[in-house]
């Protein structure tokens, strides 16, 4: 009935959530510590103040991240709606640390609810989406910008180029995170030039969007509750140790697309397996060669002896797949009759 | 002018939880009436005024706006006819100034700045809330949100005006302020609400629903007469006839 | 509007599938919390052209779908819904990667494709293994799992409040969305109003943050979420634990479909 | 018993972007008694309420429940001895279902799971929703909210009850129930509202605030005959006190 909620999928969501899909178990186990190490330190920083109406405070805010995120508005000229991300805002509003948590607390609550992104892929969102914008684009950019006044023009640069460079980050950390998981096609170059500039426009949106709400408080309420200044300081560590994480991440992802047998060498080491199970060697290999000189169906086309294991692989994994789901549709039906009788 | 008939045909609603909210409720307002909605909690009165401009879709049966039935083709026209004032005027202000929001409406209509601000003026002059024009609506007393609840809904000129609870949460002096106001306006309204003394003033035709059905449809007077029906419907005598000496009456229970 | 109002009903539809009475749902949340974690890490480690070996895993969701008595229609509804992303994103594969790996009969497939397919099939059994979770455990039951396994407390509580404050939220939300829109002929939002939008929504998010955190405190809050259900992980809960484990490990070495597969093509 | 004794002495409210809610408001409230709270919109009632339980503080003066020093320290017990309704039932509702949200302060005071579910049902029988108690407020109507907010309170067992605005968006009958069931409690009672009937029918006592002070403070009969004061405080007669229409005899105003 809206306008703006016809517009389909908007793009910030669609670009920035990782999935599990994508994530191999050693880039989301990587991140998962990541994100958890800093949500525990910023947890502990948050309990020590316990100013009682911060977590309140905090978790109300999330709420209305999390609402405002569904509210999607047309943006003039493109034809396509955006929506607030909010990690910006939530950094000025409360500080990082609690900025910090009350993103994850969406993000946990989105991976729960509408299985955004899934169980794994928590961690590299908690960092991309919280920890950079919280700890990084906040601190390093938006507060040593931000030296004017509410209401005037370097406050609103240092907002604009928060949420911008607060965005690049988050990208270029899904980037990162997907070509060294190697479970999709794209090399770290495309993906790179295809998200990179995307989320520049995202981060624009994201910028005046944050401004506007900033200055609609601005007018409403005098003082807003000042979130606690020490945070840069004491942060400094975790900031410098995320970027350099991803600086890593991103040189190892270069060199890797550039070189893409290395790529495949580095994903056989992290995830300590073979990317291509059809190889020669091990159970498939050992079942193909089997199925090669006993087949029923002798009469295909190989192409050669790799292929060819392949290719026989292939039908008996067509076959057995579908056996497979017959199967798991089986047990289903048993359990649902025994569930009925029970 | 048949234009402003409102009629409800069989009209049922069941929400997505199984709630069943109408059931097979039927009546037609005529142009120019003043009609309230009254019975107990959860009787299904917001359920019913939320049909009038398609903020819910019957489950079955149908509604007629005048003598246009309400479907999805017809919304947008039907919204422009009927306007409709939620029971929290905070719903309802969303701008920056009061100004702003009484604006809005006229605004989408893609009418001329100049006819857009004549109609604010009017509109909130109506209300008596002229000088509220510039205020944001934070800054506004409960009385003052409502009175430009309103209008922001009568800068639409619309030609029904459908209202929820208006007199919830206002003091004794603006609620009598708001009904003076209503009774001034002169197209069709509709108005649920427990405040019955205020039907006594403005409404001279009561439907009461019970249980999402129509239990009775009448004049005012011969409704709250009913003592039996009344007190079916989780209702009472409005409080002005319940103390007064000269009928004698006694105050209930 | 209706979509946000309805996004949220289904929230609350979420939370009314967690606390129903099922084996399932009487199991320790740290069990289910688990094991699910476990299922999402096994499907990951499978490779990019990896199909068959993830076939077999369906029976995870499917099994606890049914002796959780999850909806049918509900889990499918949700799966719907997180697939145009990764079907975008897996739509580009075939582009890319044309090298062909495979022949079947007549059909040649390349590995954009494989690798597609895959990525396809493990965002349905994530996605799917996570809607069942929480329809079995409900939000409360997996803070509950997660504070004891270990997460801040501070953290769980935000989690609790977010949960909380997020229906009070969102039915404002929707109110005045429904609001602007009677007023506005058709037209959507813009940019331009969606900041006093949303800034009002933040204004009365923040008064009422203070009025609900009172009324809280006025109930003895003592910065806990209590529940009346706490549960203790018992026998059963370990079986379930390591019996799922078990054969998740399994089904990660053992190919099954294709073993199945070259048995009867290759067997006689 | 000198227990549920509720003071104010020279009390003042200034919130934090300057406006001046509360001046020098000093009263005392005895063992037993029930007062009414009455007075314009935004003439300071939810304010003045919210310093019974600490949810908001003075800026000076102060509060003395029970000859206690409404301070930091004795926040929680005070908490415990007097019992909020809140004016918007929403904000006492915040868990996924009324069950729950009944079930949340007993469960804070630490009380057997059997004992917690006991009181719950109570709470609710007594506030005839019992039938409310598997359903997330999002799915209930306004008057069945209210009755669940005060449910949660009740569920705690207070000493003194606070009530901001109880009967609004009740229904008659529902209203009627409330008013039999706080005259039923006891203890002491204190009632912000725009009802003046309820005011005539549960509180000999009525404080009227205007702008933020104690305009008068006596006993309700003498109160509600003056209609001078009531006027200056943008209050009128109660209706059960004004003239009845039905007999064309002219009301108040
Ligand atoms: N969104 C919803 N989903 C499910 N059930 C609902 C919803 N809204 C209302 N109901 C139910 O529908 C019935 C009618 O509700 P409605 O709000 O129309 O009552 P009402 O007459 O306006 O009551 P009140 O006087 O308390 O405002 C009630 O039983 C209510 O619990
Ligand atoms: N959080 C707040 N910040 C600033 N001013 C406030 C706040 N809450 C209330 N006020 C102001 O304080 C004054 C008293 O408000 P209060 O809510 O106590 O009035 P009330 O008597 O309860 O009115 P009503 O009958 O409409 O509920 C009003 O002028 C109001 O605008
Ligand atoms: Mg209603
Ligand atoms: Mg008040």
């Amino acid at each position: 009935m809206d306008q703006a909620d016809d517009c389909g999928p908007n793009v910030g969501g669609l670009c920035m959530h990782m999935a599990d899909a994508l994530l191999s178990p050693a880039v989301g186990g990587i991140m998962w510590a990541a994100s958890a190490a800093a949500v525990a330190r910023s947890s502990r920083k948050i309990q020590q103040e316990l100013d009682g109406n911060r977590i309140p405070l905090m978790g109300m805010l999330a709420a209305f991240v999390f609402t405002a995120q569904m509210i999607n508005f047309s943006i003039p000229g493109t034809g396509s709606s955006g929506h607030l991300g909010g990690g910006l805002l939530l950094a000025i509003l409360l500080g990082p640390d609690a900025a910090l948590l009350a993103t994850a607390s969406v993000l946990v609550i989105q991976a729960l609810f509408f299985a955004d992104g899934g169980l794994l892929a928590l961690g590299c969102n908690i960092f991309n989406l919280g920890f950079l914008p919280a700890f990084v684009a906040y601190p390093l950019v938006f507060r040593p910008l931000a030296t004017g006044k509410a209401g005037q023009l370097p406050r609103a640069l240092a907002v604009l180029l928060g949420a911008v460079v607060g965005l690049q980050l988050g990208a270029f950390g899904v980037v990162v995170e997907t070509v060294l998981s190697g479970r999709t096609a794209l090399t770290f170059r495309a993906f790179l030039l295809a998200m990179q500039p995307i989320h520049l426009a995202i981060g624009l949106v994201e910028g005046v969007v944050t401004l506007s709400l900033l200055a609609f408080l601005q007018k409403a309420r005098l003082e807003l509750p000042r979130p606690t200044e020490q945070a840069d300081t004491a942060g400094r560590a975790t900031v410098a140790l995320g970027l350099l994480t991803l600086l890593l991440g991103g040189w190892v992802a270069w060199y890797a697309s550039k070189h893409p047998d290395g790529l495949e060498w580095a994903i056989q080491r992290v995830t300590g397996q073979s990317e291509l199970q059809g190889t020669a060697s091990g159970w498939h290999g050992r079942l193909a060669r089997v199925q090669a000189t006993t087949a029923v169906l002798p009469d295909y086309q190989f192409k050669g002896s790799q292929e060819g294991s392949r290719a026989v692989t292939s039908l008996s994994g067509v076959m057995g797949g579908a056996m497979t789901l017959v199967l798991v549709a089986g047990a289903g039906w048993i359990l649902h009759l025994r569930k009925r009788r029970a | 002018m048949s234009h402003h008939i409102v009629e409800a045909i069989e009209l049922c609603h069941r929400y997505g939880d199984g709630t069943q909210a109408l059931t097979e409720v039927t009546f037609r307002i005529h142009h120019g009436e003043s009609v309230a909605l009254v019975g107990a909690n959860g009787a299904g009165k917001s359920t019913l005024l939320q049909h009038f401009n398609g903020v819910l879709l019957p489950t079955s049966g149908a509604v007629r706006i005048g003598e246009v039935p309400l479907v999805k083709e017809t919304l947008r026209d039907i919204r422009r006819t009927v306007g409709m004032v939620f029971q929290d005027p905070d719903d309802q202000l969303f701008s920056p100034t009061i100004g702003q929001d009484v604006a809005f409406g006229p605004l989408n209509l893609g009418l001329p700045p100049a006819d857009v601000e004549a109609r604010v003026r009017a509109a909130l002059d109506r209300m008596e809330a002229l000088s509220l024009k510039d205020k944001p609506a934070y800054r506004l007393s409960a009385g003052e949100k409502r009175r430009a609840a309103i209008a922001t809904v009568l800068s639409m000129t619309p030609d029904i005006l459908v209202l929820d609870e208006p007199t919830s949460g206002l003091d004794p002096r603006a609620r009598r302020q708001l009904i003076g106001l209503l009774r001034a306006f002169h197209h069709t309204k509709i108005i649920a609400t427990h405040d019955l003394d205020m039907v006594l003033d403005l409404c001279p035709r009561t439907l009461v629903l019970h249980e999402g059905r129509v239990k009775a449809d009448g004049a005012t007077r011969e409704i709250f007469a009913d003592e039996a029906l009344l007190a079916a419907c989780h209702l009472e005598k409005p409080l002005t006839m319940q103390g007064c000496l000269m009928c004698g009456e006694k105050r209930g229970i | 509007m209706v979509n946000l109002g309805d996004r949220f009903r289904d929230l609350g539809r979420m939370d009314a599938l967690g606390s129903q009475e099922s084996t399932l749902h009487r199991l320790d949340p740290r069990a289910k919390v688990l094991v699910t974690a476990a299922f999402a890490l096994v499907v990951s480690s499978f490779g990019r052209y990896e199909v068959s070996g993830l076939l077999p895993f369906a029976l995870f969701p499917v099994s606890l779908a049914i002796l959780g008595e999850v909806p049918w229609g509900y889990l499918l509804k949700r799966i719907g819904l997180a697939l145009p992303f990764m079907l975008v994103l897996g739509a580009l594969n075939p582009v890319l990667d044309r090298e062909v790996l495979l022949h079947v009969g007549p059909l040649a497939i390349t590995g954009g494709w494989l690798s597609s397919f895959s990525m396809v099939l493990k965002l349905v059994l994530t996605v799917a293994s996570a809607v069942v979770l929480v329809a079995t455990t409900g939000v409360d039951g997996v803070c509950q799992a997660l504070e004891r396994l270990g997460l801040p407390q501070v953290f769980v509580v935000q989690i609790g409040f977010l949960h909380r404050y997020t229906f009070v939220l969102a039915e404002e939300a929707v109110r005045m969305l429904r609001a602007r829109e009677l007023r506005s002929n058709g037209h959507g939002l813009t940019h331009r109003e969606f900041g006093p939008l949303a800034g009002h929504l933040l204004l009365r998010t923040w008064d009422r943050a203070q009025r609900i955190h009172q009324a809280m405190l006025a109930r003895g809050f003592d910065g806990n979420f209590h529940m009346l259900r706490r549960s203790s992980f018992g026998p059963r809960d370990l079986l379930f634990l390591f019996a799922w484990c078990a054969i998740f490990l399994l089904l990660r070495i053992v190919n099954f479909p294709m073993l199945m597969g070259s048995l009867v093509s290759g067997g006689g």
